[in-house]
C-alpha cells in the first residue's frame, strides 16, 4: 500500500466509525458499537505504524485530498494533510492511547444507556484531533482544534441531565474559543503577511524577517492565546477542573493525553515562527512556569481523585509550555508523549478505582483500597512515581530535560519549577496513600461491593503501566546515551535552541530529586496512609482555604468579566432596547399621534372658520410669492 | 361727474356695511337691496344700461326677494343675532382689511391696459346681443343646463318625502 | 435556455390551482409547485456557465419613458440568494403542514405569491424592477402574519411594516434622485448603472439612503427594533422564510448597490464597520439574556447580520465573498433552527428556554439536528459557518486587526448564547409536560435533516460557492483597484 | 362638443323618463348616453366645434380627462340603483344630476376662456351641492350639503374675483391671450384663481370642507366628488397651468411644492386618528392630491401623462375603496372603523379588491398607485426638487399608517360572521377596476401610450 | 346716447372702480365671516359676486371690450341657479334642524 493508502487509513475510519454509531447507533448492540469505534484508532496506529516502518520520510510530505475553499482571489485552502516526523510521533500519541482508551471504554462504560452516543463522540474526537495533527494549513489544524473543542464539550456534559455537568461543558468551550479567537486571528494575520496559510510555504518565506518583528511578535502571542485555551495555561486554564465531569476516559484521552497538548504541538508545528520572536517566548516560558506552580499549589488541597489529576494536568502543561518558552521544543513534545502515558495511566487507574467503588470520587471516602484492587493499585504507584520524575520512570527523564533547558534560559524559572515538582510529589503520594492504604473511610455498603475492575478495563491499564516505565528510555540525556531517539527523530521537524547545562548540575539535580523523593514519599505515607475523615477537614487556614478554592479564580472571573456582561446584556435587553432603540420608532409614532389629535380641532366643522382659514392661507400665499417677503 | 361718482361709491359702501352690521335680517336684505340699486346706478354711469336694468330685475328684483321670502317663509325675521364673538369681527377685518391692502399694493405696482379710444357703446342691448349669440354662443346654450340643475335641484329637495315601495 | 420568468411564474400558476382546488389540496399544491421551482432552478443551475453573464434572461420593456425594462436574470449574485428561496420555501410550507386545520387555501396562495416576489427581487436586474420586488415581497409575508400569527401581532406587524416602508421610500427617493442625476440609453440595467460615476457628495447621500433602507430591513443595529417583537409573534412558518430569506434582502441589496456607491463606502468605511461591530456585540449580549427562544433567535440573527455587513463594508475581496457565502448559510441556519424552535413552540406553547427542558431523552432526533444547527450558527469548522465567518473576519483583519479581534468575539458570544440555549431547552431533566409530546413528523424531520445536511456539505465542501461568489464581487475590487 | 350634445340629450330624456314606471330602464339608458358620448370622444367624432369660437377644445390632454370622467362616471352610475333599496326613488333625477355635471366636468378640463372653466365649475358643484343632500332625512347628509353649498359658493366667488381681476389685466377671458406685461396685478389674479381651483381640488389649507362633506354626503355620491369633481379640478388646474405658464415665473413651482408638501403632511398627520372611514379616505384624498400636485412641478403638454396616470391610479383605487364602505355602510348601518372588522371572512372579495385599493393608493409595488407615485415624485426630482420628494415620500408612510390599519381591520376574525353577498354588476364593476389598478401597475406602458 | 362718450371714463380713472369693487368684495368677505345667521352669509356672498360683477363692468366698459359684460350676464345666471339651489338647501336643512344658526352645523369634524 502506497503513502496515499495509509494517509486514508489513518483520517476516515475514525469519522466512519462516528457516523455508523451516531446514525444507527440506537439500533446496534453494545458488542458492535464497541467493536466498529474501536476499528478507528487500531486502524490508524496500524497505518501510522506501516508509515514510521515503510516510509523513511526524508522530506515533509504534503498531499492534497480536494480543495476545501478559497480565500480571497484564488487563494486556495486545501483540505489537504502534512506529515512528517512530528506528525507521525503525534499520530503514535494519539492513536496508541486512543486505541487503548476505546477498549477500557468498553468496559468502563457498558451500562451507560449512551453506549453508542459515547463512541461516537470518542471517534470523532479522534477524527479531529487527527485532523489537527496532520492539516496542512492552519485552517485545517483550526478545524481539528475546534472540533477537539466541540467532542470535549460534548463529553464532559455526555451525562447531560446533570445542569452542572452542562456548565462546566458550556465553561469548557468558551474558555476554548477565547483561545480559539486568538489562534484565528494570528491565522488571519500571517495569511495577510505572508499571502498563505499552508505551513510549508510560511515557513519557507521566513528568511527575510528579522527578529522580533512586530507583526510577528503579535501573531506569535495571538497563537499563544490559543495555546492557553487548549492548553490550559494561565489565564484560561480554569476550564480544565471542571471538565471532570465526563467519564472518566474522557478525561484520560482528552484532558490529559491529546486534546490539551494540541497548543503544544501548534508552537512546536509553528517553531520557526516562534523562534523570530524571543518576545513571546519569554512570555511563553514565565506563563508555563506560573501555571505549573499554581495549579500544584491548588492540587495540594483536592479531595476529589479526579480534581487532583487535573490540576497536574495543568501543572504538567506549564512545564511543556516552558519547555516551549525556552525554545525546546523537542522536549516538550517528549514530556508530551511520556506524559500521554503516565496521565493516561493515572486516569485510568482512578477511573478503575471510581467504577469499583460506584462512581465515588472523594478521597475522603477511600483508602486501603489496596487489598481490593491489586492491579489498580500497583499501576497507579507506576504511574505516580512517573509523575513524579522518579527515576528511571517515564516522567524522570522529560521532567528532567525541561528543567535543566529552563535553568539554562532562567534561574529563576528554574526554581519555580523546582518548587512546583516538590509540590507534584507532593499531592501525588498524597492521592496515593490515601487512597490505597490506611483504613477504608467510606460506607459499609460500598467497601462490600468494590472490587478489582474487569481485564477489559486493565488490559489498557497494564500496557500503559509498561510505557510508562520504559518510555523514558527513548529521550535518555546524553550523559547516559548519546541517542535520544525523540530528539533523533524530530530534528527534521523543528529547531531547537540548543541547552547546555554542565554534567555536575544534572547529577547534582538527580541526587536531589531522589532525596526529595525518598523524604516527601516518606513523610506523606506516614501523615497520609492512617488519616482519618475528619483529619481532611481540619486543615483550615487560610491558606490552604485559597487553595482549595483554587485562589478564588472562578470568582474573580466572574466578577471581572462574566458578571458584568451579563448586567449590559440585561441593561441593554431590558432597558436600552426598549428607551433607545425603540424611541426611533416610537418617538415619531406617539409624536405624529399626539399631532394628529392635537390639530384635530383645527377641523372644528365650523363654517366660518372654515372661510377664515381659507382666507389667510390665501393672504399666506399672495405675501409669500407674490411680495416674495 | 365725479361727485356723482364719489357720492354712488360711498353710499354703496355704507350700505353694504350695513348689510354686515345691521342685527336684523329684514334689515340686512334690504340694505342690500339699496346696495344693488346703487351698483345699478354704477352700471349706469357705466353707459351699461342693459346690465343695470338685469342687475335690478334679478338681484333686486327676483333674487332678493326669493331672500325675503325664505326669511318671512321660515320666519326668521324676529330673530335678532347676537354679534358675540369680538374676536371673530377683530380677525375677519383684519384678514378682509389685508386682502384689500394686498389687491391696492397690486394695483400700485402695476399698470393697467390703457386703451385709448374704446367704444362705450358696448354696454348696450343690440351690441350686447350681438356678442352674445355669436361669440359667447357656447355659454349662453350651456347656462340652461345650469337653470335646469337647478330647477331638479330645488324640486329634488323639498319634495314631500313619499315612499313607494316596489313588488 | 430557459427563461428565468418560468421561476416567477410558476408559483404564481400553482397559486391559482390552490384558489380552483378544495381546501385540503392547497398545502400539496404548493409543495409541488415550491418543489418544481427548486427542480427548475437546478436545472438552470447546471447550464449555468458562470462568469460575470447574466443568464437565462427576460426582459420586456416597462416604463420605456425611464427606460427602465422589466427585467430578470439569473446572475452569480442572484444565484446564492434564487437558492436558498426556492431551498426555504418548501420549508415553510413543510413547517405550516402541521396546522394545516387551521390554515386556508389564502395561506398557500400566500406563499407562492412570497416565493414569486423573493424570485423576482433576486434576480431583477435594474433598480426599479429590484425595487418593485423589494415592496412586493413584504406584502405577502405582511397578510400571513396578519391573518395568523399570535396574539400581539398587530403591534409588532405594524412596527414592522411601517418601519420597513419608512425604509424602502427613502430608498425609492434615493433611486429617485439617482436617476435624476444621470443620462441613460435605451435600457438601464446593472451594468450600466454600475458604470455611472457620480460625485461623492451625491454618492453620499445615495448611500445613506439606501443603507437605512437596506438597514431596516435586514435588520442591521441600530435599526432592528421591530425584529424581536415581530419574531416572537409571527405566524412561524411564515418567520421562518422571513428570518431566512426576507432579512437577507438589504444587505444583498448593499450588495447589489454597491458598485454605485462604492466611494462614499470607502469615505464611511471605518464608522460603518464600527456600528456593523457595536451590533454584532450588543445584539449577541442580548441574546445572551433572552429567555424567550424566538427573541434568542432574533437576536442571535441580528448578530450575524452585523457580521455580514461588517464583512460588506470592508470591502475588500474575502470580506465580500465570505458575507455572500455566509448569507446563503446563515439563511439555512436560521431557517433549521426556527424549524426547531417551532416543532417545540406548537407542542408546548411556551417560548420559553426553560419551557422545555430534557428534550434531548425525549426526542432524541430533534436533539441531534438542533445540534448541527446549533453548530453551524456557531461557525465550527466544517460547517457552513465557519467558511463565511472565516473570510469576514479575514476582510476585516485586512482593513485592522483590531477591527477584526473586537468583531471575533462574536464567536466566542455565539458560543454562549447558543450553547445556553440549547443545553437550557434541550437537556437538564425531562420536563414533565415533555411525556405528552408527540414524536415529530416526518415533514419535519425531513426539512432538519435536509438543512442539518446542508449546513455540512456546505462546510466540507464550499468551493464551487465560493468560486461563484468570487466571480460576483470581483467586478467590485476591480473598481475598488481603480479608485485607489 | 357632440359629446356633450349626448350628454345634454340624454340627462333629459332620462329626467323624463324618471316619470315612467318602468325604473329599470333609467340606469341601462344613462350609461349607455354616457358610454356612446365617451365613444365619441374616442373615436374623435366633433361636430359644431367651430361654432362656439374655440372657447373650449377638447383635444390631447382634455380629452384624455374627459374620457377618464365619462368612464368614471360608468362605473358610479350603475351604483345610484343602490338608493331604491332604501325606498329613495329618485334615481333618475340623481343619474340626470350626474350626467349633467359631467358636462360641467368636461367643460372643467377643456375650457381655453375663464368664462367656460367658471360655468363649468358651477354647473359641476351646482349638482354636487344637490346630490350632497340626496339623502334628506339624514342630518349629517343635510349639513354636508350646506357646508359644501356655502363654501363652495364662498369659493366661487373668490374664484369671480380673480377672474375680474384677470380680465381687469387683459381684457379678455383667454388664458392664452397675449398680455402686455406680466404685473403684479395678473400674479395676483392667477393666484386667486389658483385659490379658487386648490378649494375644489381640497389643497391644504383649502380643503377643509372635504372631509366634513365627505363624510356626510351619501356614499355614492362621496365616491364621485372624490373622482369626477376632483379630476374634473385637477383637469382645470392642468388647463390653467399650461395655458398660462409662460405668464409665470418662478413663484408657483415654489406656491406648488410648499402647497404639496403641507398638503401631504397635514392631511397625512389629521387622517391617523381617523375612527370614520370615508374621514379617513377624505384625507387621503387631500394628500393624494399632494402628490399630483407634485406632477404640476415640471409641467409641459407631453408630460400630462404622468399627472393623468396618476389620476387614473388615484381615482380608480378611491373609487373602489367608496364604493365598498357603501357596501359596508348598508349592511352595518355607519361607516366606523370597526364595522370593517372580519370583512374578510364576510365577503373576501370585498376586502380582496378593498385590499388591493388600499395598497395602490398607499403606492404598493405591481400596482397603478407606485407608478403614479414614481412618475410624479420622478418628474419633481428632475425639476431639481429632491427634498420634496423625500419629504412626500416620509410622510406616505403615515398614509400607509391608516390605510393598513383598515386591511389588518379587514383581515381580523370578528366574532360574528354573517355572509354579505354582492350582486354580479357591482362586483363585475369592482373587479374591472381592481384588474385595471394592477395591470396598469404591472405594464404602465400600455395606459402610458394611450394617455399620450 | 350711442356716440358719447360719458364723462366718467374721463373723471375716474379705472383704479377707483377696482378698489371700489375690492372694497365692496372686502365688506362681503368680512359679513362672510362674522355673521351667524346662514341666509346673511349667503347674501354676503352674493355682495361678493356683485363686487366682482362691478369690477368686470367697469373694466369692461374703460376697455371697450364686451367680454366682461358678457360675463356678468352669465355671473348673474349662475347666481340665480345657486340662490334657487342655496335656498332650497336651507330651507330642507331649516324643516329637520328648525335653526339657521350657521355654529350649528359642526357636527361633522376632527
Amino acid at each position: 500500500m502506497n503513502f496515499e493508502g495509509y494517509i486514508h487509513l489513518i483520517l476516515w475510519p475514525t469519522l466512519i466509525g462516528f457516523l455508523i454509531n451516531g446514525i444507527f447507533g440506537s439500533k446496534l448492540s453494545r458488542k458492535m458499537s464497541g467493536v466498529i469505534a474501536c476499528i478507528g484508532p487500531l486502524t490508524g496506529l496500524l497505518a501510522t505504524s506501516m508509515i514510521y516502518l515503510t516510509q523513511p520520510l526524508l522530506e515533509a510530505k504534503t498531499v492534497i485530498i480536494y480543495n476545501w475553499f478559497t480565500i480571497g482571489l484564488g487563494n486556495p485552502v486545501n483540505f489537504s494533510v502534512y506529515f512528517d516526523h512530528l506528525t507521525v510521533l503525534m499520530l503514535f500519541i494519539i492513536t496508541g492511547v486512543g486505541s487503548l482508551i476505546h477498549i477500557y471504554s468498553i468496559g468502563y462504560m457498558k451500562d451507560d444507556p449512551g453506549f453508542s452516543r459515547f463512541f461516537a463522540y470518542l471517534n470523532l474526537f479522534l477524527f479531529s484531533m487527527i485532523l489537527l495533527v496532520t492539516g496542512s494549513n492552519l485552517v485545517l489544524l483550526f478545524a481539528g482544534w475546534e472540533g477537539v473543542g466541540l467532542c470535549s464539550f460534548l463529553l464532559i456534559g455526555f451525562w447531560f441531565k446533570n445542569t452542572e455537568y452542562n456548565k462546566a461543558a458550556r465553561k469548557a468551550f468558551v474558555m476554548n474559543r477565547i483561545g480559539d479567537l486568538g489562534f484565528i486571528l494570528g491565522v488571519f494575520l500571517l495569511a495577510l503577511k505572508f499571502n498563505s496559510i499552508e505551513i510549508v510555504k510560511i515557513q519557507e518565506s521566513f528568511g527575510e524577517i528579522a527578529k522580533n518583528d512586530p507583526t510577528i511578535v503579535l501573531i506569535t502571542l495571538l497563537l499563544f492565546l490559543g495555546v492557553c485555551g487548549k492548553s490550559a495555561q494561565i489565564p484560561l486554564f480554569t476550564w480544565l477542573p471542571d471538565a471532570m465531569a465526563g467519564p472518566t476516559p474522557v478525561s484520560a484521552l482528552i484532558h490529559a493525553a491529546t486534546m490539551v497538548t494540541a497548543g503544544i504541538y501548534l508552537v512546536a508545528r509553528m517553531s520557526i515562527l516562534f523562534n523570530l520572536a524571543p518576545f513571546t517566548l519569554n512570555i511563553i516560558m514565565w506563563t508555563g512556569v506560573i501555571t505549573a506552580i499554581v495549579s500544584a499549589s491548588i492540587a495540594l488541597k483536592q479531595n476529589d481523585i479526579k480534581k487532583v489529576l487535573a490540576y497536574s494536568t495543568v501543572s504538567q502543561l506549564g512545564y511543556m509550555a516552558s519547555a516551549l518558552g525556552v525554545a525546546a521544543y523537542t522536549t516538550a513534545i517528549f514530556h508530551v508523549m511520556t506524559h500521554a502515558f503516565f496521565k493516561a495511566l493515572l486516569f485510568l487507574a482512578a477511573g478503575s478505582v471510581i467504577h469499583g467503588l460506584q462512581g465515588e470520587q472523594d478521597i475522603k471516602n477511600m483508602g486501603g483500597l489496596k487489598s481490593k484492587m491489586k492491579v489498580s493499585q500497583i499501576v497507579f504507584l507506576i504511574g505516580t512515581l512517573a509523575i513524579v520524575g522518579c527515576p528511571p520512570f517515564a516522567g524522570f527523564f522529560s521532567k528532567d530535560e525541561i528543567l535543566a533547558s529552563v535553568y539554562s534560559w532562567s534561574f529563576w524559572g528554574f526554581v519555580v519549577l523546582a518548587f512546583s515538582s516538590v509540590f507534584t510529589a507532593w499531592y501525588m503520594f498524597r492521592l496515593y496513600f490515601s487512597t490505597f492504604h490506611g483504613n477504608y473511610r467510606g460506607t459499609q455498603h460500598t467497601w462490600e461491593h468494590a472490587h478489582e475492575s474487569p481485564w477489559i478495563i486493565l488490559f489498557p491499564l497494564l500496557v500503559l503501566a509498561f510505557l510508562s516505565i520504559i518510555g523514558g528510555f527513548a529521550g535518555m540525556p546524553e550523559i547516559l546515551s548519546h541517542h535520544h531517539l525523540v530528539k533523533e527523530y524530530l530534528k527534521f521537524s523543528m529547531v531547537d535552541h540548543t541547552h547546555t547545562v554542565s554534567h555536575l548540575f544534572e547529577y547534582s539535580l538527580w541526587g536531589i530529586t531522589v532525596v526529595a523523593l525518598l523524604i516527601i514519599g516518606i513523610l506523606s505515607y506516614r501523615k497520609y496512609s492512617t488519616i482519618k475523615k475528619e483529619d481532611f477537614e481540619k486543615e483550615e487556614d487560610i491558606i490552604s482555604k485559597i487553595l482549595a478554592n483554587k485562589y478564588y479564580l472562578d470568582e474573580i472571573y466572574s466578577i471581572i468579566f462574566s458578571r458584568p456582561l451579563k448586567s449590559l446584556g440585561s441593561w441593554f435587553k431590558n432597558v436600552f432596547e426598549r428607551n433607545g432603540i425603540d424611541i426611533y420608532v416610537k418617538a415619531p409614532g406617539a409624536l405624529l399621534n399626539k399631532a394628529s389629535l392635537e390639530l384635530k380641532p383645527l377641523q372644528s366643522g365650523n363654517i366660518s372658520w372654515y372661510m377664515i382659514s381659507i382666507l389667510l392661507g390665501f393672504l399666506a400665499f399672495a405675501i409669500l410669492f407674490i411680495f416674495k417677503f | 361727474m365725479d361727485k356723482i361718482f364719489y357720492i354712488l361709491s360711498v353710499a354703496t359702501i355704507i350700505c353694504a356695511c350695513m348689510v354686515i352690521i345691521s342685527k336684523h335680517p329684514i334689515r340686512s336684505i334690504l340694505f342690500l337691496v339699496a346696495t344693488f340699486f346703487l351698483i345699478s346706478a354704477h352700471y349706469i354711469l357705466l353707459n351699461a344700461q342693459f346690465l343695470a336694468l338685469v342687475n335690478i330685475v334679478v338681484y333686486a328684483g327676483a333674487i332678493m326677494v326669493l331672500f325675503l321670502f325664505v326669511v318671512m317663509f321660515l320666519n326668521l325675521n324676529k330673530e335678532v343675532e347676537a354679534h358675540k364673538g369680538v374676536f371673530s369681527w377683530f380677525a375677519a377685518i383684519v384678514s378682509g382689511g389685508s386682502f384689500f391692502l394686498i389687491v391696492i399694493k397690486a394695483l400700485e405696482q402695476s399698470k393697467l391696459l390703457i386703451n385709448d379710444s374704446p367704444n362705450h357703446s358696448i354696454g348696450l342691448v343690440e351690441n350686447l346681443g350681438h356678442v352674445l349669440y355669436k361669440e359667447y354662443l357656447l355659454p349662453m346654450e350651456i347656462s340652461s343646463v345650469l337653470f335646469f340643475i337647478a330647477m331638479i335641484g330645488v324640486v329634488l329637495l323639498n319634495r314631500k318625502e313619499k315612499i313607494v315601495k316596489e313588488n | 435556455m430557459l427563461s428565468i420568468i418560468y421561476l416567477i411564474l410558476v408559483p404564481l400558476i400553482f397559486g391559482l390551482l390552490i384558489i380552483l382546488f378544495k381546501n385540503k389540496w392547497s398545502s400539496g399544491i404548493a409543495l409541488a409547485g415550491s418543489a418544481i421551482n427548486l427542480f427548475l432552478f437546478f436545472f438552470m443551475l447546471s447550464q449555468y456557465n458562470g462568469g460575470l453573464r447574466i443568464e437565462n434572461q427576460f426582459s420586456i420593456p416597462w416604463i420605456p419613458e425611464l427606460n427602465v425594462d422589466l427585467h430578470f436574470g439569473l446572475d452569480a449574485l442572484g444565484i446564492f440568494m434564487i437558492l436558498l428561496s426556492s431551498l426555504i420555501l418548501p420549508v415553510g410550507i413543510l413547517a405550516s403542514i402541521k396546522y394545516s386545520k387551521f390554515r386556508r387555501k389564502s395561506y398557500y396562495v400566500l406563499m407562492m405569491i412570497g416565493l414569486t416576489s423573493l424570485i423576482g427581487f433576486f434576480s431583477a436586474q435594474n433598480d426599479l424592477t429590484f425595487y418593485v420586488f423589494f415592496e412586493l415581497a413584504l406584502i405577502p409575508f405582511y397578510f400571513m402574519v396578519l391573518m395568523y400569527g399570535g396574539s400581539d401581532r398587530k403591534r409588532a406587524l405594524f412596527k414592522f411594516f411601517l418601519y420597513t416602508v419608512f425604509g424602502s421610500f427613502l430608498m425609492l427617493a434615493s433611486i429617485i434622485y439617482f436617476r435624476s442625476l444621470i443620462n441613460i440609453g435605451a435600457t438601464s440595467d446593472w451594468s450600466i448603472l454600475y458604470g455611472v460615476e457620480l460625485n461623492l457628495k451625491s454618492q453620499t447621500w445615495i448611500m445613506l439612503g439606501l443603507l437605512i433602507a437596506f438597514a431596516i430591513k435586514s435588520p442591521l443595529f441600530p435599526f432592528h427594533t421591530w425584529q424581536a417583537d415581530l419574531y416572537s409573534e409571527g405566524d412561524r412558518p411564515a418567520i421562518i422564510i422571513i428570518a431566512a430569506v426576507l432579512s437577507k434582502m438589504g444587505v444583498f441589496g448593499i450588495l447589489r448597490f454597491f458598485n454605485i456607491f462604492e466611494n462614499a463606502i470607502l469615505q464611511y468605511q471605518t464608522p460603518l464597520i464600527v456600528l456593523s461591530i457595536i451590533g454584532i456585540i450588543y445584539a449577541a449580549l442580548i441574546a445572551w439574556r433572552q429567555s424567550s427562544m424566538t427573541r434568542l433567535l432574533a437576536y442571535s440573527s441580528l448578530s450575524h447580520m452585523g457580521m455580514i455587513a461588517a464583512g460588506i463594508f470592508s470591502a475588500s475581496v474575502s470580506g465580500l465573498q465570505g458575507s455572500l457565502f455566509q448569507m446563503l448559510s446563515h439563511g439555512l441556519v436560521i431557517a433549521g433552527l426556527f424549524m426547531v424552535v417551532d416543532s417545540i413552540m406548537s407542542r408546548t406553547n411556551n417560548s420559553s428556554i426553560y419551557g422545555s427542558s430534557g428534550i434531548a431523552t425525549s426526542q432524541p432526533r430533534l436533539a441531534t439536528y438542533f445540534f448541527i444547527l446549533c453548530l453551524g450558527s456557531v461557525g465550527l469548522p466544517l460547517t457552513s459557518g465557519f467558511i463565511g465567518e472565516f473570510d469576514i473576519l479575514l476582510g476585516l483583519s485586512s482593513i485592522n486587526w483590531i477591527l477584526a479581534l473586537v468583531a471575533g468575539t462574536s464567536i466566542i458570544l455565539s458560543a454562549i448564547y447558543i450553547f445556553r440555549f440549547y443545553q437550557k431547552s434541550m437537556f437538564g431533566d425531562n420536563h414533565p409536560e415533555n411525556k405528552s409530546w408527540t414524536a415529530i413528523t416526518l415533514n419535519e424531520e425531513y426539512v432538519l435533516i435536509i438543512l442539518s445536511i446542508l449546513v455540512i456539505i456546505l462546510g466540507f465542501f464550499p468551493a464551487s460557492w465560493l468560486e461563484l461568489a468570487d466571480q460576483a464581487t470581483s467586478t467590485f475590487v476591480q473598481l475598488k483597484s481603480k479608485i485607489q | 362638443m357632440l359629446s356633450i350634445a349626448i350628454l345634454t340629450i340624454t340627462a333629459t330624456l332620462v329626467l323624463f323618463l324618471g316619470f315612467s314606471k318602468n325604473r329599470d330602464l333609467i340606469l341601462p339608458f344613462s350609461a349607455a348616453g354616457v358610454g356612446v358620448a365617451a365613444l365619441c370622444l374616442l373615436t374623435n367624432q366633433s361636430l359644431w366645434n367651430e361654432w362656439f369660437m374655440n372657447m373650449m377644445n377638447i383635444s390631447g390632454p382634455s380629452k384624455a380627462f374627459s374620457v377618464l370622467i365619462l368612464g368614471l362616471s360608468l362605473c358610479i352610475i350603475p351604483f345610484i340603483n343602490e338608493f331604491r333599496r332604501r325606498g329613495t326613488e329618485e334615481i333618475a333625477d340623481f343619474s340626470g344630476l350626474l350626467i349633467f355635471s359631467l358636462i360641467g366636468g368636461i367643460m372643467m378640463v377643456s375650457y381655453s376662456d375663464l368664462m367656460i372653466l367658471f360655468l363649468g365649475l358651477e354647473i359641476l358643484s351646482i349638482a354636487m351641492y344637490i346630490l350632497a343632500g340626496a339623502d334628506r332625512k339624514r342630518l349629517n347628509s343635510n349639513e354636508a350639503s350646506l357646508k359644501y353649498f356655502i363654501l363652495g359658493a364662498f369659493a366661487s366667488a373668490i374664484l369671480l374675483f380673480g377672474i375680474a381681476l384677470f380680465y381687469a389685466c387683459t381684457a379678455s377671458f383667454r388664458l392664452d391671450a397675449e398680455v402686455l406685461q406680466n404685473s403684479t396685478l395678473l400674479n395676483l389674479s392667477f393666484l386667486i384663481i389658483f385659490s379658487g381651483l386648490a378649494f375644489k381640488i381640497a389643497l391644504v389649507p383649502f380643503h377643509f370642507w372635504a372631509p366634513d362633506v365627505y363624510q356626510g354626503t351619501p356614499t355614492i355620491f362621496t365616491a364621485t366628488m372624490a373622482t369626477i369633481v376632483k379630476v374634473s379640478a385637477f383637469g382645470a388646474l392642468f388647463q390653467f397651468i399650461s395655458l398660462c405658464n409662460h405668464h409665470m415665473t418662478e413663484w408657483i413651482y415654489w406656491l406648488l411644492s410648499l402647497i404639496a408638501l403641507t398638503t401631504i403632511v397635514f392631511s397625512n398627520i389629521l387622517a391617523l386618528q381617523q375612527k370614520s372611514v370615508k374621514r379617513m379616505l377624505a384625507y387621503s384624498g387631500i394628500s393624494q392630491a399632494g402628490f399630483i400636485l407634485i406632477g404640476f412641478l415640471n409641467l409641459s403638454p407631453e408630460k400630462s401623462w404622468s399627472i393623468l396616470y396618476y389620476l387614473f391610479a388615484y381615482s380608480t383605487a378611491s373609487l373602489v375603496c367608496f364604493l365598498v364602505v357603501h357596501f359596508v355602510e348598508e349592511k352595518s348601518f355607519n361607516d366606523d372603523h370597526s364595522s370593517f372588522r372580519g370583512l374578510y371572512f364576510n365577503n373576501p372579495f370585498l376586502a380582496i379588491v378593498m385590499s388591493i385599493a388600499l395598497i395602490s393608493l398607499g403606492g404598493g409595488p405591481l400596482t397603478a398607485g407606485f407608478m403614479a407615485k414614481l412618475f410624479v415624485l420622478n418628474n419633481a426630482a428632475i425639476a431639481g426638487n429632491i427634498a420634496l420628494v423625500v419629504f412626500a415620500l416620509i410622510f406616505a408612510v403615515l398614509s400607509l399608517y391608516y390605510y393598513f390599519r383598515l386591511i389588518n381591520q379587514m383581515f381580523s376574525h370578528s366574532n360574528e360572521i354573517k355572509s354579505w353577498s354582492i350582486e354580479y354588476p357591482y362586483a363585475g364593476i369592482l373587479t374591472v377596476l381592481s384588474i385595471g389598478t394592477i395591470i396598469a401597475g404591472i405594464l404602465p406602458n400600455i395606459l402610458v401610450d394611450l394617455l399620450k | 346716447m350711442e356716440n358719447s362718450t360719458p364723462e366718467i371714463f374721463s373723471a375716474i380713472p379705472l383704479t377707483y372702480y377696482i378698489l371700489l369693487s375690492t372694497a365692496l368684495f372686502v365688506v362681503g368677505l368680512i359679513g362672510v365671516m362674522t355673521r351667524k345667521n346662514i341666509i346673511i352669509v349667503f347674501m354676503c356672498i352674493e355682495m361678493m359676486l356683485n363686487a366682482a360683477n362691478l369690477m368686470l363692468t367697469s373694466t369692461s366698459a374703460y376697455y371697450g371690450n364686451s367680454g366682461g359684460q358678457i360675463m356678468v350676464f352669465f355671473t348673474m345666471a349662475v347666481a340665480a341657479a345657486e340662490v334657487a339651489v342655496g335656498l332650497a338647501i336651507i330651507v330642507m336643512v331649516y324643516k329637520n334642524l328648525k335653526t339657521t344658526h350657521i355654529d350649528i352645523f359642526n357636527k361633522l369634524k376632527g
